[in-house]
């Protein structure tokens, strides 16, 4: 591959994952309206959304930690998003995957987090501080099942390179970690719904009762690069997800396919389930996933 | 040629000199400390860094105890660069907050006693000299302890009672071991420990990590250590959790690597592959840092929040160390620097901060970004590390840590860990923002000045390390080998070259992270500079209020808020209600106790009484020797 | 020999309970004189025993003066115990 | 120089002793400085013999007549080096004492600590057991008398207290004296020695043991100490440290020749283990509570001694090397204690804890003084109680004692918590206002920096004094040599 | 009610006290049989046999107490000089608790002047024949210091001049040593007997022995006149 | 009988453990100080006693030659005698002491209950 390609390719890499990720977003507000009965917004509403933000000429600011909060955020998904392979294979798409690892990839995503904490904080609003300390606190809960999930992963396939267990896995449905793991899979379910902000996990944001917490006092293009940024993150998880337990994909097209699945079980849980406090998410995620993983952790062992 | 006996010299002496040099010209103190650092960071500097030298004391005090000997290896350099650097930094800290403080004098004299003497700690090759710095550093730390504190009674004889009580377990396994091989020589003693009986090296081990696992603050003897690292000057107590609780680290693969070695331990009992010691040591490290992390979450004052993130931090090293793999220790090393520079940083930007407002409450302080916009900039990067995220040198060293764990398959204890690294990201977002984010919780937090000069000489190399380490991860990887090497393990790590990092399962680019990292930054950065009009400014009570308009009086700071949920989590909240240290006072009350009626019933002010005792004793020896 | 065995036996038994009676009696001042006839039996058994010196000295000292200091005492404090601490 | 014979260390004194009545007609304060200048002659004749001794024993013939016969002084390393450290503290406390004006019998006063030191240096010189006796006699009978010489309330309770026990220890010595010299015919210690199995085993035993007891009650063991924290609570400052310093040196040297040159019976000296072990337990923890800190000071002192007579009740070379070290640094350390907390309590009108509140910022430097004996005495290196510790714990490893480390290592935590307590209570608690800030006199001061001096110098360079603890520690395991050295070639002439 | 109590208690203590006496004194007891109580030996053999030859002094219990175990005497005449000082100490400048005293009669009065030179003599003659016959400087000292004693009984306001009492002890204590360091310098040997023996039964025999124990004899009388002055406390 | 009433030794060596029981009996049962201190006195008489004793020898006489033809084959032991002499002395002189503290004691007590005098304690 030229080098020509390759910069190419690191820089399709983003919006590859902008387009999908905020698409998605639309699907998800369409199937939710339609669960609840009513037509929801068309697909590309978020899209939209975001470029009409990204228009608007004029944004407050409370400091330079504010101006900086959303960057920071951006460049840490971004970061994380090109150590995550989207296609297997280690031709297209594949971005800085084989200079890290899961570990890498996993820490990384908390960097995005930060950086919107910081910017929550300079903003000054006590709600959104509020915000961010309950997504942080649900973290701790999170984190849990899902990084069984993942030490069975690299306990089992031996390896913390992710495009090494995409790999392992290659060679038909059954070689897939989410059959050949089931219970580490379903603990990680649990962490993935939660973090892709889904009903009874998304508390920090609270629509309802702290005026959509952390991003409450961000406006205009801060709020344009934070919309943009969690369609990109999104993407970036259901990828993750792929690459750890579907095998991967080989193509966008098996990609889409893979990641819709994932995805629709994000919006079934979110739809059927009401929100948990912070406290009652960690108290179930620390309960019943965790300890669906660490089942899955002593057979991994015992294996 | 100058050997470490002199390296050991050098600060103590200008530590006494300054101390009454002082009382005559103020500055001498300053003065000599800055010779002393710059002399001990260049001797450091200048001995070769793996190479085995052995030297023995000239003064006449070993003939008491055959003789104290001093070396250096890999393992003690490594250690001794760490001691030097931190030495070097805290004390420009202190030459910045200590000037107009009433302790002027006293400071100086025990901060370099106790600088001494962990030159001591490390370059000694004996058991008794080691014992002997580690006793210095205890008293000289003690004394820089209750020098401010707020609640000297408690914190002191806390610290004291527990450090010398941990000192005093070592001392019993030292006389244990010396019995058995009539030297207290580090080689010697391993031979002599290599032909124990079973029991007795177990019994040995567990005394031994007593000694260790109190400096390491490790859970069920860690009580001193928050009010300690709280309490105690607040320039030294970067020091304090930065350097000292690594000697514990130091004399911990000491003693578990070199002397009793984990394959003899192995051999006793093992887990998995683990010696039970080491399992249980590890469990106990694990544990620690689960609950130091949720403790240090729920903290109002700025510096206990540290000290319980240092208990927390400390731990991680004890449970990668104490299972006995290359990797393993290698981790606890790379943690064991990279914990310091965190330390070091944060612990002296809060002095700075401290310095400046006064205040050290979360609830009391806020919004210093605006005037404090390096310390805002060094703290950030502390936390970075802390939390271990990856740009900088924090992910590395505790990514060596996990790999060790799963590499040796101890997953259990990898998943605990995870709890607890989790929930720093907590902590480490409270220190930030309830300093410097938010609102000021008083006005007079908006007319402070940036911290003194003298500790940008300390924040700014501290914080390019952090950020060095997490480019080059790789950087450090010869001397974590060479150390590793010297404690008789095999290479650790992969990496050849110092941008990745890569052991056992996997590894990474550091360089390539930060650069893709720093060139998106500037890419959006760029974008949103350029491509944007200038956002506008508005006023911090222009906010989003849930329709309400506050006012200056309005408690906006949310700084003591973080962290009141976990009260409400069951099992956190249980952990958190309870206090390890009601069990330690209710013994203290009980040995009271004890004291009060021995000595009333013994000593009952009767002469008469007093008389009978030597009948009595008298008839006793008559009664039971008298054949 | 008889005699003098009977003188001793004698001074044995007076001293023996001059010392009783010195230890019994709760006024001091007889205690004090009782405990004089212990050290003058004494100085008498003393003499028996072929010490004269010793016999000079105690009954000058034991008997005599030491008598004097336990008399001054009492009349520097209390001639009788009181009722608590017999 | 035939005449210049050690037996003028205790000449001399008392030739000054009975001169002090007569010089007060020529100066007011003639005798204090007689006395110091007496005790400096003391000193310098003892470290003039030191050398000398360290090579080979002398012995002193007194009046002439050949031991057993006559009575002789038996210069051994270790009596030589304990003279040495008993006239070296009482020339120091004398010094502190030359300024000291509470008492208005000064006179008196200097006569009896010339008479103290005397008896104590009488006690480790000699070389006869009823002279040991008279000597020890002197020393508690002017003990006695500086105990109760403020005339409050609190000396003359401690000296009676002193007194009845004291009684008890001369009565037992007199019997077993009694037994010994019934069965031997002799008193010198170097002939009893030589032919002590001769005795019938059920007398000696009886005798060792009345002998035990008495020595006992002077070297404050265990049981037999519940006096002394009265002693050291009731008499004046200086008194204390001279008591710490001197006497109970003197009583402890009593009770380790006897035990080990004169009857050489294991079980008394395993006795003394197990007594060494208790002392310093129950002292320690009795020390834990207490308000006054002259009196925590004594059970201090009391748990030294228990680690002295641990060290002893070992009974190897090592370990008496140990235990003669400790000697030396506990006289340092709790002279030097006490006159610093003598002078603070002046000062500050107490010596309770709420006396000294603050105390050191008011007065830093004698308050570091104490701060650094404290640490001494808690064995915290570089000091000298350090390496006598250590000393004494090898000693007591290689004889797999480790319980009894354990034992004691945990009392020592103890002693570290009441000492920690004091020194915070010195300088953290907020300056006293009540006090108007006088500068010590300077004489007062020179002991307490000559003993820091001492405490720092000793740690370090302990080496220095390793011959010397080495040749009196043999002097002490080796009874052969004693009884060769003072009896002559021929063993005696009975 | 609580007395009894209390007083049972008492009773146990000393109960138990006599039984620890008794078993003592059963273990000395049983000793006694093996005593040897049958011949003079060891030291004491030598004294006997070798007193004329050595301190040509009748009294071998007085060539002991001088000059064979001469420096137990100096340690003695220490011990009495010390109580005295001590007692001195203690009791000096306390309150004076006085009380009336009943005066003493007539006849008392008349004779104890006469008697007090009389009480002196026969003490100095105890102990300047101390070498000769029973008795020495302890024994004469005591009755000279008795003879004080009388004096202070009989006369109210009698008061013993301190400073010659002073003056005596002081003098004879160091008599006393200036005596031995005498045998320091001329024969090397502390308290040694360097003047001429004489001939036994002599007064002038004895070499220093009689000097010695004139001076003891002093210094005792001085002492304990002084001790009994000051616990007489009738200074005002 | 006779051999009892002859055997000096038997009989004072028993007399003089009597004693020192009464004498020790005393002093650590009686409150009172001076009563204390007489005991202690008794005692100190049956330690001399006891001194003296183990140094008589039944039908020989005193240790001075006061007579020309006395051999000191027929002496007693005179050792004891001069340590006793000693001992006496020095036993008065505690005594005197021990009354001087205690008349202290007295004036600052009020009273000389040994079981009273105990403001220093614990």
């Amino acid at each position: 591959m030229s080098t020509g390609m390759r910069i190419l390719d690191l820089i399709a890499y983003p919006f590859v994952a902008f387009i999908v990720g905020m698409l998605y977003m639309g699907i998800a507000r369409n199937i939710i309206g339609r669960i609840h009965r009513r037509w929801g917004p068309p697909v590309l509403q978020n899209l939209i959304d975001v470029f009409k933000l990204y228009r608007k000429r004029e944004a407050g600011s409370h400091g330079v930690m504010f101006h900086l909060g959303p960057m920071i955020m951006v460049t840490g998904v971004v970061t994380c998003l090109y150590f995550v392979p989207i296609l297997s294979g280690g031709k297209w798409l594949h971005g800085f995957s084989f200079e890290g690892d899961l570990i890498l990839v996993t820490y990384l995503m908390v960097l995005g987090a930060l950086g919107m904490a910081l910017g929550v904080g300079q903003g000054g609003v006590p709600f959104g501080v509020m915000g961010v300390t309950r997504g942080l606190t649900r973290l701790i809960g999170l984190e849990i099942p899902y990084f069984i999930a993942i030490i069975v992963l690299m306990a089992h396939y031996n390896t913390a390179s992710i495009n090494k267990i995409m790999e392992l896995q290659a060679g038909g449905i059954s070689n897939w970690a989410m059959f050949k793991l089931p219970l580490a899979f379903i603990a990680s379910l649990f962490s993935f719904w939660g973090m892709m902000g889904a009903s009874p996990f998304d508390i920090p944001g609270a629509p309802q009762e702290v005026a959509s917490g952390p991003a409450t006092e961000f406006g205009g293009k801060y709020l344009a690069l934070m919309m943009s940024t969690r369609g990109i993150f999104g993407f970036l998880k259901l990828t993750l997800w792929v690459d750890l337990f579907m095998g991967g994909a080989a193509n966008l097209l098996i990609l889409i396919a893979k990641t819709f699945v994932m995805f629709i079980s994000v919006l079934f849980v979110t739809s059927v389930y009401s929100r948990f406090k912070v406290e009652q998410a960690v108290d179930f995620m620390w309960k019943y996933p965790t300890l669906i993983g660490l089942i899955a952790l002593v057979i991994e062992m015992v294996r | 040629m100058i050997g470490p006996n002199n390296v050991i010299l050098i600060p103590i002496l200008a530590g006494i000199l300054a101390y009454f040099l002082g009382k005559v010209v103020k500055p001498a103190r300053e003065g000599l400390t800055l010779g002393s650092v710059i002399a001990v960071c260049y001797l450091v500097f200048r001995m070769p860094f793996d190479k085995v030298i052995s030297y023995s004391y000239s003064f006449k005090l070993p003939y008491a105890f055959g003789s104290l000997s001093f070396g250096t290896n890999a393992l003690t350099s490594f250690f001794a660069i760490l001691i030097a650097l931190s030495y070097l930094f805290i004390a420009f800290t202190a030459f910045a907050l200590v000037k107009d403080k009433d302790y002027h004098d006293t400071f100086y004299l025990f901060f370099n006693i106790v600088a001494g003497s962990l030159l001591g700690i490390v370059y000694s090759r004996d058991l008794m000299s080691f014992f002997i710095f580690w006793e210095m550093m205890t008293w000289s730390s003690y004394f820089l302890v209750i020098m401010n504190a707020k609640n000297p009674r408690k914190t002191g004889l806390t610290y004291i009672v527990f450090n010398v009580a941990g000192a005093y377990a070592m001392l019993t396994a030292m006389f244990f071991v010396y019995a058995a091989a009539g030297s207290m020589q580090f080689d010697k003693v391993a031979t002599a420990i290599a032909l124990m009986p079973n029991t007795k090296v177990l019994f040995v081990s567990i005394l031994f990590a007593i000694g260790f696992l109190v400096k390491m603050a490790t859970m069920p003897l860690h009580v001193w250590a928050p009010d300690a690292y709280t309490e105690s000057e607040d320039s030294f107590t970067g020091f304090f959790s930065g350097t000292l609780s690594k000697m514990g680290v130091y004399g911990f693969l000491l003693f578990f690597a070199t002397i009793v070695g984990f394959a003899n331990l192995k051999g006793i009992s093992s887990i998995k592959d683990t010696p039970t010691v080491g399992y249980v040591i590890a469990w106990l490290g694990v544990i620690t840092s689960i609950f130091a992390t949720f403790r240090a979450i729920v903290q109002d004052e700025v510096k206990r929040l540290l000290a319980y993130s240092s208990i927390a931090q400390v731990g991680y090293i004890v449970t990668a160390m104490s299972l006995g793999t290359a990797l393993g220790i290698a981790g606890g090393l790379y943690h064991a620097v990279m914990h310091t520079i965190m330390k070091l940083l944060l612990f002296i930007t809060v002095a700075g901060v401290i310095y400046r407002t006064g205040k050290d409450r979360f609830s009391e302080l806020g919004a210093l970004i605006t005037r404090m916009p390096l310390s805002f900039l060094a703290v950030l990067f502390g936390i970075i590390g802390l939390a271990g995220m990856p740009p900088f040198g924090g992910f590395a060293s505790k990514w060596v840590i996990y790999m060790s764990l799963l590499k040796s398959h101890n997953y259990f204890l990898l998943v605990a860990m995870i709890v607890s690294s989790t929930a720093a990201f907590l902590y480490c977002y409270k220190l930030i923002y309830g300093i410097f984010l938010g609102h000021p919780s008083s006005p007079d937090l908006m007319e402070v000045k940036e911290v003194p000069a003298f500790l940008w000489v300390a924040q700014v190399p501290l914080m390019l390390a952090l950020m060095v380490f997490g480019m080059l991860p790789g950087l450090l990887v010869p001397y974590i080998s060479k150390a590793v090497a010297a404690l008789g393990f095999n290479a650790a790590f992969n990496s050849t070259n110092m941008y990745t990092l890569s052991a056992a399962l996997g590894g990474f680019n550091g360089f390539t992270v930060i650069n893709v990292l720093g060139v998106i930054f500037v890419v959006v950065l760029i974008w949103y500079t350029l491509f944007f009009p200038k956002s506008k400014k508005l006023h911090r009570l222009d906010i989003y209020y849930a329709a309400e308009t506050p006012t200056e009086e309005t408690p906006l700071h949310y700084g003591y808020g973080i962290g009141a949920e976990l009260h409400r989590i069951p099992w956190v909240g249980a952990s958190l209600r309870r206090h390890i240290t009601t069990f330690y006072e209710k013994f203290a009350e009980q040995v009271n106790g004890i004291a009060s009626v021995l000595k009333d019933i013994l000593f009952n002010g009767d002469g008469q009484i007093y008389m009978l005792y030597a009948v009595l004793t008298l008839v006793a020896i008559i009664m039971f020797l008298g054949r | 020999m008889l005699i003098l065995g009977g003188i001793t036996f004698l001074c044995v038994v007076l001293m023996v309970v001059a010392a009783y009676f010195a230890i019994k009696t709760n006024d001091l001042l007889s205690s004090v004189i009782a405990s004089s006839t212990v050290s003058l039996m004494a100085s008498v058994l003393f003499l028996i025993l072929q010490a004269p010196d010793v016999a000079m000295t105690e009954a000058a000292i034991g008997a005599g003066l030491s008598t004097f200091v336990f008399l001054i005492a009492l009349r520097k404090t209390e001639r009788f115990e009181r009722e608590e601490e017999q | 120089m035939s005449w210049f014979s050690p037996i003028l260390m205790i000449a001399v004194p008392l030739f000054i002793a009975f001169l002090i009545p007569l010089l007060g007609y020529i100066h007011k304060k003639a005798g204090l400085y007689a006395m110091s200048l007496t005790l400096l002659f003391n000193m310098l004749t003892g470290f003039y013999f030191l050398p000398k001794v360290m090579v080979k024993p002398i012995r002193v013939i007194v009046a002439g007549y050949k031991p057993p016969f006559g009575i002789n002084l038996a210069i051994t390393p270790f009596s030589i080096f304990l003279a040495c450290l008993i006239s070296t503290m009482g020339f120091l406390v004398s010094l502190y004492l030359l300024k000291d004006n509470t008492t208005e019998t000064q006179e008196k006063f200097a006569m009896l600590i010339l008479l103290v030191v005397m008896g104590s240096t009488g006690i480790v010189l000699t070389g006869d057991i009823f002279n040991m006796f008279v000597f020890l006699e002197i020393t508690s009978i002017s003990s006695y008398a500086l105990t109760a010489i403020k005339k409050d309330r609190k000396g003359s309770e401690a000296g009676i207290k002193f007194l009845l026990v004291g009684s008890i220890s001369s009565t037992l010595l007199l019997l077993g004296i009694a037994l010994i010299y019934n069965q031997l015919g002799t008193l010198n210690l170097a002939d009893i020695a030589n032919r002590f199995s001769q005795m019938n085993p059920k007398v000696a035993f009886l005798a060792v043991s009345f002998l035990f007891i008495g020595f006992g009650i002077e070297s404050e063991m265990f049981p037999l100490n519940a006096w002394a924290p009265d002693v050291y609570q009731g008499a004046p400052a200086p008194v204390a440290a001279l008591f710490s310093a001197v006497t109970v040196k003197a009583g402890l040297y009593a009770m380790v020749r006897f035990l080990f040159t004169v009857a050489a019976k294991s079980v008394f000296i395993k006795l003394l283990l197990v007594f060494g072990v208790l002392t310093v337990i129950v002292s320690e923890l009795s020390a834990l509570r207490q308000n006054d800190v002259k009196r925590m000071l004594g059970y201090s002192s009391l748990g030294q001694i228990g680690v002295i007579l641990f060290a002893v009740g070992i009974g190897t070379a090592d370990a008496m090397q140990g235990a003669i070290f400790h000697f030396v640094n506990h006289a340092v350390l709790k002279a030097t204690l006490f006159l610093s907390v003598g002078l603070l309590a002046k000062a500050a009108g107490g010596s309770t804890m709420e006396d000294l509140k603050g105390i050191g910022k008011k007065y830093p430097f004698v308050a570091g003084v104490f701060g650094i004996a404290a640490l001494g005495v808690m064995g915290f290196p570089p000091l000298n109680g350090f390496v006598s510790k250590m000393l004494i714990l090898m000693a007591a490893a290689k004889t797999e004692h480790i319980v009894l480390i354990m034992l004691i290592l945990a009392a020592s935590v103890i002693e570290g918590v009441y000492y920690f307590r004091v020194l915070q209570v010195m300088f953290k608690e907020p300056e006293p206002t009540r006090i108007e800030k006088k500068a010590f006199p300077v004489l007062s001061l020179v002991p307490l920096v000559v003993l820091v001096f001492a405490i720092i110098g000793i740690g370090l360079f302990s080496g220095y004094l390793m011959p010397y603890l080495k040749g009196a520690a043999m002097d002490v395991m080796n009874r052969s040599t004693y009884i060769a050295a003072m009896l002559g070639s021929n063993g005696g002439a009975l | 009610m609580k007395k009894p109590g209390l007083k049972k208690r008492l009773r146990v203590k000393n109960i138990f006290v006599f039984l620890l006496l008794c078993y003592l004194a059963f273990q000395m007891f049983g000793v006694f049989g093996l005593l040897d109580l049958n011949k003079v030996k060891g030291v004491a053999k030598y004294y006997l046999e070798n007193d004329i030859k050595d301190t040509q002094s009748a009294n071998v219990v007085t060539s002991i107490v001088v000059n064979y175990r001469g420096f137990d005497t100096l340690g003695e005449v220490t011990v009495l000089f010390l109580a005295a000082t001590g007692l001195g100490a203690i009791l000096s400048g306390r309150r004076k608790i006085k009380r009336k005293r009943i005066p003493a009669n007539a006849m008392l009065k008349f004779g104890s002047k006469p008697l007090l030179s009389i009480i002196i003599l026969f003490g100095a003659y105890i102990f300047i024949h101390g070498h000769l016959s029973p008795g020495g400087g302890f024994q004469g000292g005591t009755v000279v210091a008795s003879g004080f004693l009388l004096m202070l009984l009989t006369f109210e306001r009698y008061k013993v001049e301190h400073k010659y009492v002073k003056w005596t002890e002081s003098v004879a204590g160091l008599t006393f040593v200036t005596i031995g360091l005498f045998g320091l310098f001329l024969l090397g040997s502390f308290l040694a007997n360097f003047l001429p023996l004489g001939k036994v039964g002599e007064l002038f025999s004895s070499g220093v022995i009689p000097i010695i124990y004139i001076a003891v004899g002093f210094k005792v009388g001085s002492e304990l006149t002084g001790l009994l002055d000051n616990m007489m406390g009738v200074v005002e | 009988m006779r051999e009892l009433l002859t055997n000096t030794h038997y009989i004072v060596l028993t007399g003089v453990l009597i004693l020192m029981v009464i004498g020790f009996f005393g002093a650590l049962t009686k409150k009172n100080l001076i009563k204390i201190l007489i005991s202690l006195g008794i005692v100190d008489t049956g330690v001399n006693l006891f001194f003296i004793v183990i140094g008589y020898l039944n039908g020989k006489t005193a240790p001075i030659f006061s007579k020309p033809g006395l051999t000191p084959q027929q002496m007693v032991d005179p050792v004891p005698q001069a340590l006793v002499l000693t001992a006496i002395v020095i036993g008065v002189a505690v005594l005197a002491l021990g009354l001087s503290i205690v008349i202290r004691v007295y004036e600052h007590y009020g009273t000389l209950n040994v079981s009273k005098i105990k403001k220093m304690r614990g």
